[in-house]
Formats: C-alpha cells, structure tokens, sequence
C-alpha cells in the first residue's frame, strides 16, 4: 500500500477515536450522536482506503445516515441533556 | 432428486412461511396464528426423514449452493443434533397450539411470525456446521426474543425487555469476535475443518477464541454471571414465550456450547472452569428460586438451577456424563415448558403472578394443578419419573470427577434437589389449600399442549433405560470426533 | 497535453481557489449566517468545478463527474437552508451589521 | 478525576493486551485457503466480477439468508414494541421550510434510481442488495424529514419486504428441487461483466434490495410513529 495512504488511514483513526471519546463525553447527546456520525463516516473512509467500497457503502449508509436518524429520533423522544453522573 | 432428508429445509420451511404471512398478514390476519403450528408440523416432517437415517448411525448433510465443504455453507445432523431439534420442534408445536388460544394482545401476527422465527431460528442452531451460522441464526434468536420479551409493552416487560437487548447484544459481538479470530487462526468456517486444522495452533491462541465465543454464547444459555436478565425477562415475557426460552433457547445455547466444546475445540483444558461456572449456577439459581414470591421468577431461577445441573453433568466429560446431561436437558425441557404454561393459566385465572394468590386454585381447576405437580416432581427427580433417573446418573457420573470438588458437587446436587423440592412443596401446599376464593374454570384448549407434554413426560418415565441408552449412543457419537470430522469434510483433509 | 487537459487544470485551479475563499470567509466573517453562505456557496462552487475538471481530464469518467456535479448542486444549497434555519430557530446571534430580517418580517405577517 | 484516570489507564491496558495479543496473528496469505479458493473459482462458478459478492451470495448464501432475516426479525420486533393500536397520537413538527420541500422531491427519485442501481449492479461493482437497500430508505427518511404529513402505506410495503424475501427463498429452493442442493445455481452464468450475469445473483439481490429498503423504511416509519401518527401501526 501507499506510504501515504496508510499515514492518512491512521490520520483517521485517531480522529474517529478522538470523535468517540467526545461522544462519550459531551453531555448534549445530540452532539454525542453528531459525533458519533461523523466518526462513523470516518470509518467508511477508512474502509474505502482499505480497498473494501462494499463495507464502506453500508457503513456510509447505515452507519452515518440511518442510525444518526434513529438516535436523534431517540434524543427527541427523551431528554436531551445528560443527567445521570 | 428431491431429496426430503435435507436439514435444509428445516430452515427454509418457517422462513418461506414467514416472508409469506407478512405479506398476507394486512389481509388475513386470522390465518397468521396457525402459521408457527404449520411450520414445526413439516418440520416434524422432515426430522421424521432425517431421523430414519441418523438412528442408523449415518450423519445426515446438507449443503447448500451445490458444492462441497469447507467451501460452502454445510448443514449437519448427527444424534445430538436430532433429539435437539425434534425437542425444539415438538415443543415449537405444541406451545404455538397453546399461544393460538392465549395470545389476544394486539398485534397477534407480528407475534406469531416472530414465534415462526424463534423456531427457526433455535432449529437452525441446532443443526448447523458452520461457526458462522451459529452467530447468525444467534442473531435472529436473540431478535426475535427481545421483541417477544418485550411484547406485552408494560413498564416491567420493557424493562427486561431492555435488559435482554444490552446483554443479548453484547453476547453477540463476543461471539463475533472469538468468530473472527478463529477464522484469522485458521482461515475457514466450517465446525470440522477447524476442528482439524486447530489441533496445529498454539494453547494461547485457542483460549481466548474460546473464552468469547463460550461468554456470547453462556448468556443465551444462562451460565452464573453472565445470567441477570433472565429472572427479569422469563416473568415479563407471555406464558408461551416464557416456556420456549427456558424450555428451548437455554438448551440450544447450551448445546451449542457443547458442540463448540467437543467438537470445534480441544476439550479437557476448559473443564475445571466449566465445572466450576455450573456448579455456582446451579448453587444461585436454586438459592434464589427459593426465597422468590412471585411464580413465574420463581421458575425461571429454578431455569437457571437446572442448566447449571446439566453443564454440571457435562463437564464431567465422560461419556456417561454426557449422557446424563443430555437426558437431563430433556427432562428440563419438557417438563419445565409444562410448569411455564400451567403457570400462564393460573395467572391468567387469578390475575396476579404472587405465589399466595393461588390458595385454592387446584380445588377448582383439578387438571391444570395434577399437571403441574407431575411436571414439578419430574423436574425435582422424585422416583417413578423421568427425572430420577436423569439425576441419579448425573449423581453417578459426578463422583468420577477427580478430587475434593466430585464429592462437593455430588452433595451440592443433592442439596439443589431437596431445595427445589422445598419450594414446589411450598407452591402445592398453596395449590390445594383450602379456599373460598373463586376462580375461572380452566379453559380446555389451553390445557392440551401441557397435557400431551406430561404424556410424553410420562412414555419417558415408564422406558428411562432405552432413553438413557440412547443418550449414551448421543454421547458415544458425540466423543468420537472423527467421524463427525471425516463424513463431514468427506474425506478432506 | 491535450485542449482538454489545459481546461481540466484551469478547473481545478479554479476549484482550490474557491476552496481556500470558503476557508478564509469560515475564519473571517462575522456570525453564522454570513459565514454558512462561505461555507455552502463557494464551496459548492469550488466542489462543482473540480470534479468537472477531473472528468474533463480522464474521459472515461466524465458522464460520472457531471452527474455528481449535478447531484452536489442540487443537495447543497437543500443542506444550507437547513442548516441556516435550524440555526435561526435556536436563536443564533447575529452580527450588530444586520440591516434586515426578512425571514422575521414573513412571520410577523 | 481521580476515577477518570484509573478507567483510563485501565482501557490503555486493555488496549495494549489486545494489540500485544494480536500480533501473535497472521491475517492473511497462507491460511487463507478457502479465501484462495474463492478467488480462483469465483469467474467459472459464479459468473460474477465482484467476488464480495459471490462469496457473500453464493458460497456463503445461506448465511446472507439469515442476514435478511435478522434485519426482517429487527424490524418486526420495532414494529411490536412501538405498535400503537388505538390512540393514535399526532404531534406536529416544526413544518420545514420551501428550499427543503421542493429540494427533497426533486431528489428523491434520484436517491431510489441510485439505490437501485447499487443493488442490480451487485455481481459487477462494489455494493449490493444491503447498501441499495439502506440507500432507498435514506430517501424515505428524507421524507420523513420534509414533509410533517408522510406517511408510506404500510401494506404494499409489507407486500414488497415479503415479496423480496420469498424471492431470495424460492430461487433457493429451485436450486433444491433441480440441483437437490439449496441455493445451487440454475441459471446460465453470462458473459462476464453483462447486466444479465452471476446467475442467481441479479435476482437475489433485486429481492434482497427491495427487501432492505423497504424494511428500513418500515423502522423509520415506526419511529417516527410517535411523532406524527396518521395511518401507521393500524393495520387492520
């Protein structure tokens, strides 16, 4: 593989990394779950990089754009804010 | 051509009959509720074929997309497979029959289908070859239970409900794992083939596959710390249902477990811990069951008892251990299913699920109470039932452990039995008292499936030794790997 | 190096060009509103006419580029709105220079 | 704090077992015997470009049967623990505004077309039935999203997700009742890299994409059920 490609790959790990732990802690959970999106697109790049398109495609699609949908529907349904500590 | 010993079809039936009636279920909604009854009956048809074979001895395959193992996807019945099967479509049978009359929540069809898939999913379980497909058809049994457990959408069901659903899920991605990181060991699927080319990986590298796929899979099967949601979920869930996970889902579980312990992985290095796993399962639950008001928490504690007694027996690792446990699996099936939907009529006739509600209840409903008392005393092993022998030759196997730890487990044993005798006495006592309290009389439909269970309960009692020999073939099978390996790969090596 | 070749770099250049003005106006501008319009407009600008001049270059894909082309006209200026007005909705402040508030007005009405 | 720091370290720790394990694994070239022998045979057996999906279609058919069926159980299940009955509530949401109406219904034929492109090319370019599928229902999201008053009939969707399962159920069982093996091929292989190639293939996974879409459409008209309910969830 491309040196290049590899350091990018990695790149993107740590930030989807750095996206989950800010998921876990910000204490909106709608931006826990915007978060959590966009470490999910991060993968699916990172799949892409990988020379896997068909996980990539259903990690984008269903990872990024479902789920995100059906949290958010869940936030709404509930309480937005984080209480329990 | 037509082959209809196939194990396939035990699969492809209730999904054909599944994808059918959400289509015609908008329009039709009366027919949806015999559809589970209609599919565990060609089931049964088709384990008849297979049966024929398998009694003889011969391993009966199925492969799918016309190619041969390791390559494709391969269905494989031996002996264990089959009496796990036909129990799982026998009792799939006869409690969809009781469910047609006791289920009126809305929405009966959803309910009935995701039954459907319940069996087909525990089917699958049970008969397949591939690590893979047990993650899989895992999955759909894990699914379909949390939508069940969950069904009846009060505040306590949904609770458990959730419960289920983390556990389950988290059950799931272990077995993923450990899945994966057999494949990355051995860069194939298939049970046998695995099984052949493990014995050429290092101890280290076997373990800890073996670790997650044995913890995703022990929380199905209820093993002691892996167990909280089963006291939650079995009172929660619909009487049906309850029956079906105590009396189905734990024992395919536990037979996966089995199956992944003898056949795919190198046995006697994981015996110590299994031992003492079931033996604190079987401690706990007893324990707990005692102490429990409430009927139907009271049987599913008394659930986690009775696996931990046939792991128990299992683990030994003998083959007169594996016999007894797998004859005490169908005690517990059976007979545990009975208790599960007597205890759905007696809920259903009082209102409430306490045990001290019921003063009474056998002096007007006489049947129902005879039922379960006989299904109690085969589960507790009292002596002309099923279950004594069961117990007696788990208590003969267990004294051929090594050590200090045989002769605890053996008195552990008989401590659990006289515990679970205690609090069945207790609920008998209640069941007969006497009382001015009214009741509803029995509704007779409902009655059937348990009664065609305690007959079956009772043909058991009345010839223990030739199922006892059976399970002994079962176990003797069941240790000589090879032959698994060798018609399975079909002299691949 | 063909015609198309020369056009196909023009494109892109024009393309980064318009990406690093979005970049700038997202660091410089005042409030949300004004900088979404750097971040949707010149960049939908900048996105358009470099995958056009990727297409322009490599023939066989161009059929490809233009639908995509297509594709990011037609949904970005759908996600800005949206992102304006939920934006809007929570009361994000503007700058003191704002002169006018049609949306406001409209709901007055 | 103090709490935080000791859960860290912790997770370090975990992380460093699982990489030190880890790297006692060989992923890859000489234990991958089934996976060389899926590449060699997929052209001449299957008839398909993309061997993803031969494997994931073919050889291990059986297993994607239960995939279908997982998301089919998960979608039953949502329909049951959010089924409303009778009082249907109806709750308005903040109405979206022109750009997006008129933006969304431009868009959304083109999302399904995309979709279904994706999961009838499955056999010749990366993605299939599952990635179209999820696609389709993105598009049905976007609905949802625009337009406070959606609702999908429920019915013709129950009619389509059955429809596609029975389809990947009966080409099986032609494979059977033929071949006297599930799943077998019956149909001529092609030419490679056609449309009208893989054998089996092309149908399974339009049935399999029809299927995902519509089942994902179904979650997403549960969920939202509660939000605005108009029709769904009385089906009677």
């Amino acid at each position: 593989m491309n040196i290049y490609i590899l350091i990018f790959s990695y790149l993107l790990l740590v930030l989807t990394i750095i996206l989950s732990i800010l998921a876990i802690h910000v204490k909106d959970l709608l931006a826990a779950v915007i978060f959590m999106g966009g470490g999910s697109l991060l993968v699916s790049l990172v799949f892409l990089l990988l020379q896997a398109p068909d996980v990539a495609m259903s990690e984008a699609a269903i990872g990024a754009a479902l789920t995100m949908a059906i949290y958010i529907v869940a936030v709404k349904k509930t309480e937005r804010e984080d209480n329990d500590d | 051509m037509v082959n209809l010993a196939n194990p396939t079809l035990l699969v492809v039936i209730p999904l054909f009959f599944a994808f059918l009636s959400i289509i015609i279920s908008p329009f039709l909604k009366k027919l949806i509720k015999f559809v589970p009854l209609i599919v565990s009956a060609l089931n049964l048809v088709v384990i008849y074929f297979i049966g024929v074979k398998v009694l003889y001895g011969s391993i009966v395959l199925g492969t799918t997309a016309g190619l041969n193992p390791p390559y494709v996807i391969i269905l494989a019945v031996d002996k264990l497979n089959f009496i796990i099967v036909l129990m799982v479509n026998v009792l799939g049978f006869l409690i969809s029959f009781y469910n047609i009359f006791y289920m009126k929540e809305e929405p009966t069809d959803k309910f009935h289908i995701l039954f459907t898939l319940l069996i087909m999913a525990s089917s699958w379980i049970s008969i397949t070859g591939d690590l893979f497909n047990v993650f899989v058809a895992f999955e759909v049994l894990s699914l379909s239970s949390f939508g069940l457990v969950g069904y009846m959408r009060s505040k306590d069901s949904i609770e458990a409900g959730f419960k289920y659903v983390v556990q389950g899920i988290l059950a799931g991605s272990l077995l993923l794992i450990g899945v994966v990181l057999i494949y990355a060991q051995t860069g194939t699927l298939n049970m046998a083939h695995i099984a052949t080319k493990l014995d050429y990986v290092g101890s280290l590298e076997k373990l800890v596959p073996y670790v997650l796929i044995f913890f995703g899979l022990a929380v199905e099967g209820a093993l002691f710390p892996l167990n909280s949601w089963l006291p939650d979920a079995h009172p929660a869930a619909p009487s049906g249902i309850s029956a079906m996970l105590s009396g189905i889902v734990t024992t395919t579980a536990i037979y996966a477990i089995i199956r992944v312990t003898v056949t795919v992985f190198n046995y006697s290095a994981f015996i110590p811990y299994l031992f003492i796993i079931a033996l604190l399962t079987l401690f706990f639950g007893e324990i707990a069951a005692f102490f429990q008001k409430d009927l139907k928490r009271m049987l599913a504690y008394s659930t986690i008892g009775q696996t931990g007694l046939f792991v128990l027996a299992f683990s030994v690792g003998t083959q007169a251990s594996i016999s007894a446990s797998v004859a005490q699996m169908v005690n517990h099936s059976f007979s545990k299913a009975v208790l599960f939907l007597v205890a759905g009529i007696m809920i259903e006739a009082q209102g409430s699920r306490n045990i001290d509600d019921l003063k009474g209840f056998g002096r007007v409903n006489i049947l129902t109470s005879i039922l379960f008392v006989f299904a109690a005393l085969s589960l507790i092993g009292v002596p002309p039932f099923f279950g004594f022998f069961t117990k007696l030759a788990i208590l003969q196997t267990l004294l051929d452990f090594p050590g200090f730890l045989g002769y605890l487990s053996f008195a552990l044993v008989l401590f659990a039995a006289i515990i679970e005798g205690v609090y069945f006495y207790r609920v008998f006592k209640i069941l007969f008292e006497k009382s001015d309290k009214n009741f509803q009389a029995e509704n007779p439909w409902l009655v059937i499936s348990p009664f065609i269970l305690v007959l079956i309960l009772v043909i058991l009692s009345s010839r223990p030794m030739s199922v006892l020999n059976f399970t002994n073939d079962i176990a003797n099978q069941l240790i000589q790997r090879t032959i698994y390996l060798t018609s399975v790969l079909g002299g691949l090596k | 190096m063909g015609i198309n070749v020369i056009i196909g770099y023009t494109l892109m250049f024009i393309g980064a060009f318009f990406f690093l003005l979005s970049a700038i106006g997202l660091l410089r501008l005042p409030d949300l509103y004004t900088r979404m319009q750097a971040a949707t407009k010149s960049t939908t600008l900048g996105a358009i006419s470099s995958i056009i001049g990727i297409g322009l270059m490599k023939e066989d894909i161009l059929i490809k580029s233009i639908i995509l082309a297509t594709f990011i006209i037609l949904t970005a200026p759908i996600s800005g709105s949206a992102l304006i007005r939920a934006g809007y909705k929570v009361k994000s402040p503007m700058t003191d220079k704002t002169v006018v508030d049609k949306f406001k007005e409209k709901e007055g009405e | 704090m103090i709490r935080k720091i000791v859960y860290g370290v912790f997770i370090l720790i975990i992380i460093a077992a699982i990489a030190i394990f880890m790297s006692n694994y060989k992923f890859g070239v000489d234990k991958m015997d089934v996976g060389k022998y899926y590449l060699d045979n997929t052209v001449p057996q299957t008839g398909a470009a993309n061997v993803v999906t031969s494997v994931t279609l073919f050889y291990r058919g059986f297993d994607t049967l239960g995939e279908v069926t997982v998301l089919f159980t998960a979608a039953l299940g949502v329909a049951v623990l959010y089924f409303m009955g009778e009082n249907k509530r109806k709750q308005k949401l903040q109405e979206s505004n022109f750009v997006t109406k008129i933006g969304t219904r431009v868009v959304f034929p083109f999302i399904l077309l995309t979709g279904a492109y994706i999961f009838m090319h499955g056999h010749l370019t990366p993605g299939g039935g599952f990635q179209g599928g999820a696609l389709i229902a993105t598009g049905f999201l976007l609905l949802y999203l625009a337009y406070e008053e959606t609702s999908i009939d429920r019915k013709k969707f129950y009619l389509v997700e059955g429809l596609g399962g029975l389809t990947y159920v009966i080409i099986g069982l032609l494979g059977f009742f033929m071949k006297g093996s599930f799943l077998a091929n019956v149909l001529p292989n092609g030419t490679l890299f056609d449309l009208l190639s893989g054998g089996i293939m092309l149908p399974i996974y339009i049935g399999v994409g029809l299927k995902v879409g519509s089942e994902l459409s179904n979650i997403i008209d549960d969920l939202m059920c509660e939000v605005k309910c108009e029709e769904a969830g009385g089906e009677e």
